[in-house]
C-alpha cells in the first residue's frame, strides 16, 4: 500500500485493475470498453492486461448486458458493468429493480447476486437534460440495492472496491465533473470495505451541511465562505444512499442543531427529503430550525450555460442557506 | 441499389473469447434415445400434469394464492429439452415454469409449498408460483416480467463459455416474448459472442389473451432467428421425442462451440392464461383440434403401438404420479407457514 | 351529469368511455385491452364502440407502445396506455421519464405532450414482488411528469378524465386492490380538473394521517379505532404526488399538531420522506412530535400471505402510530 | 423436425386498421430528378457541410458548449431522404442530428444559436445540439438515448395512419443503434400495423468506438430487417441520388398504405464520435478509402461531368453556403443569453 495523488478518473481504474487481478471471477463488461477504454476512459488498458473475454465491449444493449450481469453473478462469476451514463439507467431500470436487486429475496435468501454497476452521472458540462442526471432518485426505494456514491478519488477507489468484493448488487454512482480532480489515494490496499454510513470531510458546531458527489466540493466552498463570517459548519459526505441510515447526520444535528442538504437532483423524491424525515425522528429536539434543501429546481436541466449554472446548487445558494439559518435560529 | 436482404452469413466477430474449434458437432444428429428413455419422458409429461391438476385442485382448496399460469398442453416442451441437459446446465424459465422445473427435477413437495407459501416451500415461500428457483438443479430463475430471462440466460452462457466446461444454458420463453426489447438485446448478444445458447420458444399461439396474428407479423417465429443469422429450426412442440431431437442437435452443437440455437416449438396451452381466464378468446375448433394433439395421450399411444409400454404400464406411471402429487401436496398444505417477526436483513442482503 | 354507485374498475371504463366519446383524437393502446377489454377488464367493450383503431392491442412491448404515445402526442393524439401492471412501468422507463416528461422542456417550451399513462398496481393479492408495486418512488423526482393517484371510484373517474384532457404527460396509478371497491360517481360529468392537491376525508383535530390508493382506507379504518379511543384523526389522500406539494398537508398540521403518514412503498425515497421534509419547512412550529411514516419494509414483497401481510400497512400499525404520538405528546 | 426459416411472408394482423389498399404503389420507380432537384441535392449537403465546419470553428471558439456530434461524409444521406419527403411528414433523429434538420429546412441562425445556448436558438437554449426540435418542420424530435426515437417514429407514423392524410414519418438513426430493445419493439410494431414508416439507418460502420464486428452479427444491417418481414433495401449512403431513389420509393410505398420499409445507407463518419473524440481505432487506410468515397465531391464531380453544373457555379454555391454559416454564427453568437431568474412552470408544463 502506498498513498499516491492521483485523479477520480486512475482512482477508478486503479481500483478495477487491482480488483480484477485479485479476483479471476471478476470481469467488466459495457460500451466502448475494451481497446479504447471507455467514453471517460476509466478503463483504459484493462484489456491489455485482462483480454477481451474479461473486458468486453457490449453491444449497445444496457438491458441485455445488465441482464446477463444477473446471470453470471448467479453462476460464480463477480461481474461488473459500466453505465456510460447513469441516464442510461433508465434503458435497463426493470433489470436492476425488478430482477437483480429482487432475485435474491425471492430466492428465500438461497442465492447471491454479487453485481457491480458503475454508471457515470452529473451535471455542470453542458450535456442537457439527457445526459446529466446522477439519477440515484430513481432508485433510492429499491430493496435489495446497495447506492453509494464517491466524492473523491479516495472514495471512488474504496467504494468501487468495496462494491466489487460485496457480494451484493451495488450501484456505484460516479460523477463526471470529478473525474479530473485529485486527491491522495492508498493504492494497493487490501483493505475494501464498503462504506457504511456517511464521513465528516469538516467539524463544525454552527451548521451540519449534508452533500454527495460533486456537491460536497461545493459544500466545502461553501463552509469556506461561511467561516468567514465566523459560521463553523460540519460538512457531510453522505456517501451510502441504500441501504439508508440517517443516524449520522442525526448525531451531527445534535451538535449542531441546523441541517443543510445539498442535493444534485430535485427536491421531490430525492435522499434530502429521506434524510430530513430520519433526522426529523431521531433528534427532534435538536433541530433549530426547519432543514434547508438545496437542489436542482423541478424542471429538465436546460443546455445553456447560464441556465445550467443557475440550476445547479452554488456554494454561494450553500452558504446562503446555512446563513438563513442562523438567522432563522437568532444566530445571524 | 443492391436487392432486399433475407438472410446473411455472421461475420467473424473479433475481441471475444476462442471458441472450442475442436469439435464443431454442428449437424450431429441427436444421440438416439433408448426404450428406457422413452419411458423417462412419457414419466416426465406425466409428473408434470399430474402436479399441474393437482395445483388446479389444490387451488380450489385455497391452498393457492395470487394467481398460477398452468403449462397443460406443453408438457413436451419441457420435458424433451431437458432430456437434452446436463446436470450442470443453467435453465431460465418464466411464470409459467412448473414443467421446466419438474423437468429439471425440482422436489414436488417444495414445489408445492412454495405455492402454497409455506416455509418447506423451495423459496421459502418468498417467490410462489412465478419465481420458483432450484440453484442445485441449475434452475436460475423464474421471470415474471416477459422477456427479462432472456438477457440472464446469455449470462449464464457467456459464464459456461468462460469457465470452459461446454456446460449450457437454456432459455424457455413464449411468442409474446418475442416482440419485447429484452428478447431482441439477448439473441443479438448470444450470436455476437457465440455463446452457448438455446433459446426455446414455446408458441402457443397466444399472449395472455391476444393471438399472434395482432403482436407479431407472422406466425412461425423461426423468422425472428434468420434476422440474427441464428441457427433455428422449427418444430412440433407437441411430439415430446421431435423437441428431444431438436434440442439435443443445439445442445450438441452449443457444447462444441457452435454457438447459440432459436428452436420453436409449435404448442398450445389447454388452459387459460392465468387462473382467472376462462380463454373465451379462443375458438372451439381450435382447442378441440389441439386437444387431439395433446401430446401426453399422442405419446402413449405411440408408446404402446410401439410396444415400449403396456397400457397398464402407463395407467401405473400415471397413477403413482398422481398419487405422489396428492400426498407430496397434502405434506406441503401440512407445512408451517414462514415464520414473521423476523429481521429479513440477511435473506435481502448476503 | 348523474351519480351511481359504481365500481373503480367501472368508473375507470365510463371515464376512458366519456373523453374518448368527446374527443375524437383520443385513442387507448395497452396489451390485450381490445377484445378481451384489459386483464383488469377496465377497458371492457370499448373495442366495440370506438374500433380497433383506437382500442388497440399491442404487442408485448412497453418501450415501443409508450414512446409511439410520444409520437402520437406530438402529431395531434391524445393518446391514453395502460401499463398492466405498475411493475412494468420498469421495462419503458427511459421512454417516461428522459422522453415523454422532458420533450417540452427540452423544446424551449415549444411542443406539448398530453399522453396519460394508467398503471395499475398495488400489493395484497399475493402477486409477489414483480406484480405488486405501486412503483411511484420511481418517478417521484421526474420533472416534467405529473402523478395522481385515486383512492376510489369517483377519483377514478375524476383523474383519469383530468388526466386524459391534461396537456401534459400525466401517470394515473390505479390500484388493483380497489378495482371491486364502490362508491358514489358523478358519472356524464363534463368537469374534469385535475385534482390540485390532498383531500380530507374524514376531519380530525387530534392528528393528521395522509394515505394514498389503497392506504387510504386502512387509513380510515384506523381512524374508526382511533375514535373509539376518543382520539379524532383527519385522514387526508394525497392525491397528488407531482408536482408535489404538501402545503395542505401542513395546513391540517397547524391544527392537529401530529402527522401520521402511510405509504404503500418503502420508506426510504418515498412520498412520505418528502411530505415530511416540506411540513417541517411550512409548520415547523406546528409539530409536537417528529412525523411518524409507516411503509413497506426495506425488502422486496414476499409471497407468502402471513409474509406479504405483515409487510404492508394495516389500520392497527397506524393506530398505533396515532397513539403513539399522542403518548409522545403528552395526551396519550 | 422442419427446415430452418430464411424468412418470411407477413401474416395478415387481424384488428390493425385498414390500409388504403387501393394504390400499392410498392415496386414503383421513383420520381425522376430534374438537373434543377439534383443542384438542390447538391446545395443541400454542401449546406450542411458547411453549417457543421462552422460548428467546428465556433466550437474552438468556445461558442458551443458540451459536445457536439458532427455528420461529416454523412450528408448524402439526410440530403437524398429529405428530398423523398413532404412538408408534413414527420422525422425523428439522433444527437446526430444537424444534417437531418437543415435539410428539412431548419434556419442556420436559429440552429447555431441554439448550439451557442442563445435565447434565439430554434428551443431557446433549452435544448442544445442534441436536441434540436422544429415542430412546424416535422422535426418532431432529436433522441440523445441511442434507439428511442424509433418508437416516438413509429406513433407519428401511427399518426399519419389514423389521420388518413397520406404523410410518412421517417426515422434516422445508427447502426449502433439496432442493437437495442427499443429498435426492436418499434420494427415489430411498425410491420404488424403496416404502418407508413421509413427506417433510415446510417451505418457508418461504427458506435462509439466500436467497430460493427464487436456488437452486431453481420455487416449488412438489411438482415434485421428480414427478421421482421420488412421490405429493405441496401443502398450506397454515399451516393445522393441512390439514397433518394431508395427513399422515393419507401416513401412512395408508406403513403400507398404499403407499409414500412428499412433502408440501409452505406456511410461512414469523417470525424470522430463526439468533440473529444481523435478517432484512433480506425485504420488510416480505412478512413483514406471512405475520404475518396466523401459524398460531396464525389457528387459534384458526377454533375459536372454531366453538365449539370459548372465547376463555376459549384465554387459559388459553397462560397455561399460558407458565407451564409459564418454570417448566420455571427449572428447567433450576438444573440443574447437566455434570461435567469425566471419562473420556469409554464416551460416545463403547458
Ligand atoms: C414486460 C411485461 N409486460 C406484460 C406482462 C404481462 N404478461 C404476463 S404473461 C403475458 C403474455 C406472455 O405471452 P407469451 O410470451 O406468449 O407466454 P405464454 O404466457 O403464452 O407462455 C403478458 C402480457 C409482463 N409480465 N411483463
Ligand atoms: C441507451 C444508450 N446507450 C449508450 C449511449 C451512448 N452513445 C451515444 S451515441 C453511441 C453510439 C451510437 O452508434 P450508432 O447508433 O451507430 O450511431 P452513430 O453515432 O454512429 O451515428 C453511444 C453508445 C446512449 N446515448 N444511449
Ligand atoms: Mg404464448
Ligand atoms: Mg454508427
Amino acid at each position: 500500500m502506498a498513498e499516491r495523488e492521483i485523479t477520480y478518473r486512475e482512482a477508478i481504474l486503479t481500483a478495477l485493475q487491482e480488483e480484477m487481478r485479485r479476483d479471476p471471477k471478476t470481469l467488466i463488461m459495457g460500451e466502448d470498453i475494451a481497446e479504447s477504454g471507455g467514453p471517460f476512459k476509466t478503463t483504459l488498458g484493462l484489456v491489455d492486461e485482462f483480454g477481451p473475454a474479461r473486458v468486453r465491449d457490449t453491444p449497445i444493449a444496457e438491458t441485455g448486458f445488465v441482464g446477463a450481469a444477473l446471470g453470471l453473478a448467479l453462476t460464480g462469476w463477480r461481474p461488473i458493468v459500466e453505465i456510460m451514463f447513469a441516464d442510461f439507467l433508465g434503458v435497463c431500470f426493470d433489470q436492476i429493480v425488478n430482477g437483480i436487486a429482487k432475485h435474491r429475496l425471492m430466492s428465500g435468501g438461497r442465492v447471491k447476486v454479487p453485481v457491480t454497476i458503475r454508471a457515470i452521472g452529473g451535471a455542470g458540462l453542458r450535456f442537457a437534460a439527457q445526459h446529466s442526471q446522477t439519477a440515484e432518485s430513481w432508485m433510492l426505494s429499491v430493496p435489495g440495492l446497495k447506492i453509494v456514491c464517491p466524492s473523491s478519488p479516495a472514495e471512488a477507489y474504496s467504494m468501487l472496491k468495496g462494491a466489487i468484493r460485496d457480494d451484493n448488487p451495488v450501484l456505484v454512482l460516479e460523477h463526471k465533473a470529478l473525474l479530473s480532480s485529485k486527491g491522495p489515494v492508498p493504492v494497493g490496499s487490501d483493505d475494501a470495505a464498503m462504506p457504511t454510513g456517511p464521513r465528516i470531510l469538516r467539524p463544525g458546531k454552527h451548521v451540519t451541511i449534508v452533500a454527495t458527489l460533486a456537491m460536497v466540493g461545493r459544500a466545502l466552498e461553501a463552509a469556506d465562505l461561511l467561516a468567514a463570517d465566523g459560521i463553523e459548519a460540519e460538512v457531510m459526505d453522505l456517501r451510502v444512499l441504500r441501504p439508508f441510515d440517517a443516524s449520522a447526520v442525526a448525531e451531527s444535528v445534535r451538535k449542531t442543531n441546523r441541517l443543510v442538504l445539498v442535493e444534485e437532483q430535485v427536491a421531490a423524491g430525492g435522499w434530502s427529503a429521506s434524510v430530513v424525515a430520519d433526522v426529523v425522528t431521531e433528534a427532534f429536539d435538536y433541530l433549530d430550525a426547519p432543514p434547508i434543501r438545496v437542489t436542482l429546481p423541478d424542471y429538465p436541466l436546460p443546455y445553456s450555460p447560464p441556465l445550467e449554472d443557475e440550476a445547479i446548487p452554488s456554494p454561494t445558494r450553500i452558504a446562503d442557506a446555512a446563513r438563513k439559518l442562523m438567522r432563522d435560529t437568532g444566530r445571524g | 441499389m443492391k436487392k432486399p436482404a433475407k438472410a446473411a452469413k455472421p461475420a467473424t466477430a473479433r475481441g471475444k473469447a476462442a471458441p472450442k474449434a475442436a469439435r464443431a458437432r454442428r449437424n450431429d444428429a441427436a444421440p438416439a434415445l433408448t426404450d428406457a428413455d422413452r419411458v423417462g419422458l412419457f414419466q416426465t409429461m406425466i409428473a408434470i400434469r399430474e402436479f399441474e391438476e393437482q395445483v388446479q385442485l389444490s387451488y380450489l382448496e385455497g391452498l393457492v394464492h395470487g394467481t398460477t399460469h398452468l403449462c397443460n398442453g406443453q408438457e413436451a416442451v419441457a420435458a424433451g429439452v431437458c432430456k437434452a441437459l446436463r446436470d450442470d446446465d443453467y435453465v431460465t424459465y418464466t411464470y409459467r415454469g412448473h414443467g421446466h422445473c419438474l423437468a429439471r427435477g425440482m422436489d414436488i413437495e417444495a414445489a408445492f409449498a412454495e405455492l402454497f407459501g409455506r416455509e418447506t416451500g423451495v423459496c421459502g415461500g418468498f417467490g410462489g408460483s412465478m419465481h420458483l428457483t432450484d440453484m442445485e438443479r441449475g434452475l436460475i430463475g423464474a421471470f415474471g416480467i416477459v422477456g427479462a430471462g432472456l438477457p440472464v440466460a446469455v449470462g449464464a452462457g457467456l459464464s459456461a463459455q468462460l469457465a470452459a466446461r461446454e456446460q449450457v444454458s437454456v432459455c424457455f420463453f413464449g411468442d409474446g416474448a418475442t416482440n419485447i426489447g429484452a428478447f431482441h438485446e439477448a439473441m443479438n448478444m448470444a450470436q455476437v459472442w457465440k455463446l452457448p445458447v438455446v433459446f426455446v420458444c414455446e408458441n402457443n399461439l397466444y399472449g395472455e389473451f391476444s393471438h399472434i396474428s395482432h403482436t407479431t407479423p407472422y406466425e412461425d417465429l423461426v423468422t425472428r432467428a434468420a434476422g440474427y443469422a441464428m441457427e433455428n429450426v422449427k418444430v412440433d412442440g407437441n411430439d415430446v421425442e421431435a423437441v428431444y431431437e431438436a434440442a439435443a442437435v443445439a445442445v450438441a452443437r452449443a457444447r462444441g462451440g457452435g454457438g447459440p440455437t432459436f428452436i420453436e416449438c409449435k404448442t398450445y396451452r389447454h388452459r387459460g392464461h392465468s387462473r382467472t381466464d376462462p380463454a373465451k378468446y379462443r375458438h372451439p375448433d381450435e382447442l378441440a383440434a389441439w386437444m387431439k394433439r395433446d401430446p401426453i395421450p399422442v405419446y402413449r399411444a405411440r408408446l404402446v403401438k410401439r410396444g415400449v409400454i403396456t397400457d397398464r404400464k402407463a395407467d401405473a406411471i400415471v397413477a403413482k404420479a398422481r398419487e405422489a402429487s396428492k400426498a407430496a401436496a397434502a405434506r406441503a398444505a401440512a407445512a408451517a407457514w414462514p415464520a414473521t417477526g423476523r429481521d429479513m436483513a440477511a435473506l435481502t442482503f448476503a
